[in-house]
């Protein structure tokens, strides 16, 4: 009957990680940092949004509609409407940024959203100038 | 024949089972433990990709690709990319070439790391799921500062890649490759060493060498026979045939010999990295200055494209007509020929201990299967 | 469906029991701590229905670490209280998990993980997928994302713990009042095969068609 | 390539597309036999995949066989059509065991049948009824409409194109609008101060 | 009497619960996570007990957790948990080494009448993995402590213990039975490598797939209860037993995180390697072990 010496003991230096402090990320209490350049939610600029609707004609999930602000908007706006994205079809590709001409369109690295109703996931982006400024 | 099937009680394994490598089943007709007969069912997680594709231009196209192997998406990718490009002719720039190299063996590292999780807890050992999960966490931090995505990354576009590399970019990889050694000693003591991992897996899941060309059975599956044939040096596609590695091999083409194999490709993933990391242009193109908005024109024509992913070869075909749609892409992941042509042999007269185990070392990606 | 002895503490009969010995807010505090003890512990099965699977282990695992808030995995519906469906769903995987869903005990919970099961997602052209999931069975929790990251799932126990605890009317409350008109919607895109079929006799056909 | 020569002499073209991929084209009627022999003489042992592509326009299928040697190092596809309307083909499978699975696949998806394949079954749809899926002329959007109800609070949704085209409308409206007020204006100005205007003339 | 049962009971509960907690601490920590509460067990208990049942397999299927239960209590209050104070002595002295042998089996055994009434398939498969097991994990236990009731000429556990104080401790005196011993008990505890009745990724929860709710929160009252016991019976054959409770708590905890260790570190055999290895590895140490004792005394 062989035994495998190495074999039974070596796995049991697994055993030293217990006095090894712990890898997790406490994620309620300590967050990690996002990096810039993530793709989370979105931003609209509105300053600067011109309501030309090349968002919503890339978008193949037919996520996003165009819809009258309720806030003020960019004078030079050509339709009077800005994106809304729908979450739930939304799936972060971030072809609406790539193709948004005044690129006012951005997405920020924001990107948590847990509802309890299935119908509040129609999404507004927030009205921010620039990622980082002013996140409230 | 039939009478081997009497007295046995048949089960399902999967889809709501912990020890299936994803949504898929396995029905199993079983005498004590011993299985008599396997059955592989898909469908689950059937979407219709090619349908989706057909009706999507190919720069909408190219975000939905990634999701047809959920765990390592970026070989889709490539060979997405790689297809138009073939196609319609476009070159891309070395440097261009180079991170998508290193995207692709990053992408193998973690699936690597995902595959050992996986391949750990199918013998009950708990805690390396738990360890290399979050190594494999490791690795996808790197992803989301490159690429901007976590899982899908979205990130070899047509004609080059979206975005530069991230200023520091490649001294944070280059020490996370640090870390990585380090962790692939543990792991050898704590889990390819281990006692109980050795008894169960050596001899278990043997694949016939001569079926294994003729079946086209591919990556590890092959590679555990003794067959030394890698894509990526056969047909090397983009910087490989510049790269300096070598295609690892076991002679036994069981369980253990396959885990073997991917414990040492892991280490070649490792020795190609740090090459890249070396040889990385400074400068260059990073994304072909497509004419008219990243508007795509297919010819009528088809192509057929391969890359090496973690688990084996995986093609696409691609035809275009003419217009901005995509005619038809299919795809030809590992996977299909491993869970029904493959598993559906192995799993006979092995019990019902092996089933998971033996699944996952042939690398099984259902979302693969039926797409 | 409940029979008197298995039944259990904390349902009407029991509240009709404190009500006629005047201990109305005995049961009230009675069910308040219930609710914590079941907000602390929750048990999940995690039902890889799509691309969120790949978002389960890093959760459940060290980096994230779930358990660390009461929530721990099971591998079976019978004992899980929550079931979590990551990703989309196939009308064959949702023939499954109406059943994984109705084999839970009751108090049960629904998660969902994506984009695709509020309004189809990313698949909302296939031929093959449900748009809505909440037309079949009810959603307690929904977390969007493509994928969501492990913090946005952790997001989503937080909020779930949060309602549980206030006690507020969860989704199985609502499958039972609703049960014809969930029924219904299930019958009619599943085309009355509610059941999954397993009738198919392979041996056969192989033999039959080999020989 | 020795290949080239070989299929030259079966009266047969080889293309070669990329660095490592040919293509031969056949006819319906040859490709048993010739899939054979690239099996027993060429020794293309592997097959790697069965492709089916939808010509909707042209009323055929084109499939495509890809194939390896044993080295592995290119690609052969190996190219046929056949009719759409009761499309059936040869099966693979007492040939290449993984054909099996292949073909099943694809009778699923495109409804091409292959007498004497063994487990012609569904293979991922469950109860399907409708037209095979894959088909071109088989509308999903169609389908999922009928199935599905998407959710309704995106009613509100407006046409940028038509809002722009108002938009531009009501802009031009209201400079006309403007213009024609200011002429009016003019207009009533004039009127009413004619004996301005006259005082000026003097 | 009945107050000291009923006191040893809640004892055994609180510290078999707190156990489990610090089994799930410790085994987090090793895989370099925080790990749930220590006190999870008992909401997990509590949530449990407060859940509706809706499925009925008859009454055959209920009394299987009832006398697993029992078995564990009887276990329990039949092994002297103190060597010197007069705590449930009346009781202890009552039974021997050979009725607790009996009454560790008594709860796999009322397990199996339920999970066959069942029906489930993979439950089945898990009772018999288990019974299949428990023949492996009998016979180095069962060896072993004939060769203590050999050395010490009795059967009687007090006695045991009280030897213990003269002669010194048995760990010593015979480490190759308690080595035997503490092979077969990892598979007692159900720990890797001998887990394979409940192996997740084969047979779902295997005995324990069709029981939820009550039932669910009995067996791991039930599963608590018995690790205690368990411990004790070590404690008190090879370690002399303990004389307060702060000595009890901590020789049953070194017990208990060894056996957690190698639980942690192992992966889990199948059903007849189990039972091979059982039969040999163990079997021969604790063989050797009886030879030692009977030869040499």
């Amino acid at each position: 009957m062989a035994i495998d010496i190495k074999g039974v003991l070596s796995p049991l230096s697994a055993i030293g990680t217990l006095f090894e402090h712990p890898k997790t990320l406490t994620y309620p209490q300590a967050k990690k940092d996002i990096p810039v350049g993530y793709r989370g939610f979105h931003i609209n600029n509105l300053e600067t949004c011109i309501g030309c609707a090349s968002c919503e004609e890339i978008c193949m999930n037919e996520a996003i509609d165009m819809i009258h602000p309720d806030i003020e908007y960019n004078p030079k706006n050509t339709s009077g409407c800005v994106p809304r994205i729908d979450y739930g079809r939304c799936c972060w590709c971030s072809l609406c940024t790539d193709v948004c001409p005044p690129s006012s369109l951005k997405l920020d690295n924001i990107c948590t959203h847990a509802e309890c109703d299935p119908d509040n996931f129609l999404y507004m982006p927030k009205n921010i100038k620039n990622i980082g400024e002013d996140v409230s | 024949m039939k009478n081997n099937l009497e007295n046995t009680i048949k089960i399902f394994h999967g889809p709501q089972h912990p020890g299936i490598t994803g949504n898929m089943s396995v029905e199993l007709d079983l005498l004590g433990e011993t299985i008599k007969r396997a059955q592989t069912h898909v469908g689950y997680l059937h979407r219709g990709f090619e349908k989706l594709i057909e009706r999507r231009t190919v720069v909408q196209a190219f975000t939905i690709v990634c999701r047809i192997c959920v765990p390592e998406p970026d070989p889709n990718e490539e060979n997405f990319a790689r297809a138009v490009e073939n196609l319609t002719g476009l070159e891309i720039s070395e440097k261009a070439k180079y991170i998508r190299t290193m995207v692709l063996e990053m992408q193998r590292l973690a699936t690597m790391f995902l595959w050992m999780g996986g391949q750990a807890g199918s013998i009950g050992l708990g805690l390396i799921p738990q360890w290399s999960v979050c190594d494999r966490d490791y690795m996808l931090d790197r992803f989301e500062e490159l690429t901007g995505g976590r899982v899908y990354h979205m990130y070899a576009f047509p004609g080059g890649v979206r975005r530069d590399l991230p200023e520091g970019f490649l001294e944070r990889l280059s020490d996370l490759l640090d870390y990585y050694e380090k962790r692939i000693i543990v792991y050898n003591n704590t889990f390819f060493d281990n006692v109980i991992f050795r008894k169960r897996a050596i001899g278990v899941g043997v694949v016939n060498r001569d079926d294994v060309l003729k079946n086209a059975y591919v990556g590890q599956t092959m590679r555990g026979c003794g067959i030394k044939k890698d894509v990526r040096k056969d047909m090397p596609y983009l910087m490989y045939d510049k790269l300096d590695f070598d295609i690892p091999i076991q002679q036994d083409g069981d369980v253990y010999a396959r885990a073997i194999v991917r414990r040492d490709e892991m280490l070649q993933s490792i020795r190609i990295l740090r090459q890249i990391i070396k040889q990385m242009p400074k400068e260059g193109e990073i994304l072909q200055k497509i004419p008219k908005h990243r508007k795509f024109k297919l010819p009528s024509d088809d192509t057929y494209v391969q890359t090496e992913s973690a688990r084996g070869a995986m093609s696409y075909y691609m035809a275009g007509d003419g217009s901005e749609k995509i005619r038809r892409m299919q795809v030809r992941g590992p996977s299909l020929v491993h869970a029904y042509t493959l598993l559906e042999k192995l799993l006979v007269n092995t019990e019902l201990a092996d089933v998971a185990m033996t699944m996952n070392s042939l690398g099984i990606c259902p979302p693969e299967i039926e797409r | 469906m409940e029979s008197g002895f298995y039944g259990s503490s904390l349902d009407d009969s029991l509240k009709c029991k404190f009500e006629e010995s005047g201990l109305e807010n005995t049961h009230k505090i009675m069910e308040k701590a219930v609710n914590w003890f079941r907000s602390r512990s929750i048990f999940v099965v995690a039902y890889g229905t799509g691309c969120g699977a790949i978002e389960m282990p890093p959760t459940f695992t060290s980096r994230y670490d779930a358990e660390r808030m009461g929530v721990i995995g099971v591998a079976t519906p019978r004992q899980a209280d929550l079931i979590i469906l990551s990703g989309y769903l196939a009308y064959k995987t949702l023939r499954r998990v109406i059943r994984t869903y109705e084999q839970m005990q009751r108090p049960r919970y629904i998660m969902t993980l994506g984009s695709c099961p509020i309004n189809g997602g990313m698949y909302w052209d296939s031929y093959n997928t449900i748009k809505k999931l909440d037309d079949y069975i009810p959603v307690d929790v929904a977390v969007t994302g493509c994928m969501p990251r492990p913090e946005a799932v952790i997001d989503g126990f937080v909020l779930l713990q949060k309602r549980i605890k206030n006690g507020e009317k969860a989704g199985w409350e609502k499958y039972d009042e609703n049960f014809e008109f969930y029924k219904d919607n299930q019958k009619r895109v599943l085309g009355g095969h509610i059941d999954p079929s397993y009738e198919t006799d392979w041996y056969n056909l192989k033999s039959g068609g080999k020989a | 390539m020795d290949l080239a020569s070989k299929l030259e002499r079966l009266s047969l073209e080889l293309v070669q597309k990329q660095d490592y991929l040919y293509k031969v084209t056949v006819n319906l009627e040859r490709l048993e036999s010739l899939l054979l022999s690239f099996l027993n003489e060429f020794g293309y042992i592997t097959l790697d995949s069965i492709n089916c592509r939808d010509d909707l326009e042209d009323g055929f299928f084109t499939i495509t066989y890809c194939l390896q040697t044993k080295k592995r190092d290119h690609i052969v596809m190996v190219q046929t059509k056949i009719q759409r309307e009761n499309a059936s083909l040869p099966t693979m499978h007492t040939i290449w065991p993984q054909a099996e699975i292949m073909e099943r696949e694809m009778h699923e998806m495109f409804g091409v049948d292959f007498p004497g394949h063994p487990t012609l079954i569904d293979f991922a749809l469950e109860y399907w009824d409708n037209m095979p899926p894959l088909r071109r002329d088989f509308d999903t959007l169609e389908y999922v409409n009928s199935m599905n109800p998407f959710r309704k609070q995106r009613g509100d949704a407006l046409d940028a194109k038509e809002e722009m085209k108002k938009k531009r409308e009501a802009k031009k409206a209201a400079k006309l609008k403007a213009e024609k007020e200011a002429q009016t204006k003019a207009a009533l100005e004039a009127q009413n101060n004619p004996s301005d205007e006259v005082k000026d003339e003097e | 009497m009945i107050f000291q049962i009923i006191l040893l009971i809640m004892l055994a509960y609180v510290v078999g619960f707190i156990y489990f907690g610090l089994y799930r601490n410790i085994t987090a920590r090793i895989q370099s996570r925080y790990g749930p509460s220590v006190y999870q067990s008992f909401y997990d208990s509590i949530k449990l007990f407060s859940k509706k049942n809706t499925v009925n397999f008859g009454w055959m299927f209920y009394l299987g957790p009832v006398i697993m239960a029992t078995g564990a209590i009887l276990t329990l209050v039949l092994i002297p948990i103190f060597s010197d104070s007069d705590f449930l002595r009346s009781v202890t002295s009552q039974g021997n080494l050979f009725v607790l042998l009996y009454l560790m089996v008594l709860g796999p055994l009322g397990n199996a009448l339920a999970v066959g009434t069942g029906g489930n398939p993979f439950g089945v498969m898990g009772v018999v993995r288990g019974l299949t097991r428990l023949i492996g994990l009998e016979l180095p236990f069962y060896i072993a402590v004939v060769g203590l009731i050999i050395a010490a000429n009795s059967s009687d556990i007090v006695h045991i213990i009280d030897l213990q104080k003269t002669t010194g401790l048995n760990i010593i005196n015979h480490p190759l039975l308690f080595i035997g011993a503490m092979i077969s008990m990892v598979g007692f505890f159900g720990e890797s490598p001998f887990d394979i009745p409940g192996a997740p990724q084969e047979v779902y929860s295997g005995p324990r797939t069709e029981f939820s709710g009550k039932f669910l929160a009995l067996l791991m009252s039930q599963g608590s209860l018995f690790a205690f016991a368990k411990l004790v019976l070590i404690v008190d054959l090879f370690l002399g037993g303990a004389d307060s409770l702060e000595m009890l708590i901590l020789k049953t905890f070194a017990i208990f995180v060894t056996i957690i260790f190698i639980g942690v570190v192992y992966g889990r055999y199948k059903v007849e390697q189990a039972v091979d290895f059982l039969m040999k590895l163990p079997t021969l140490i604790a063989v050797l072990g009886l030879a030692r004792v009977v030869w040499f005394g």
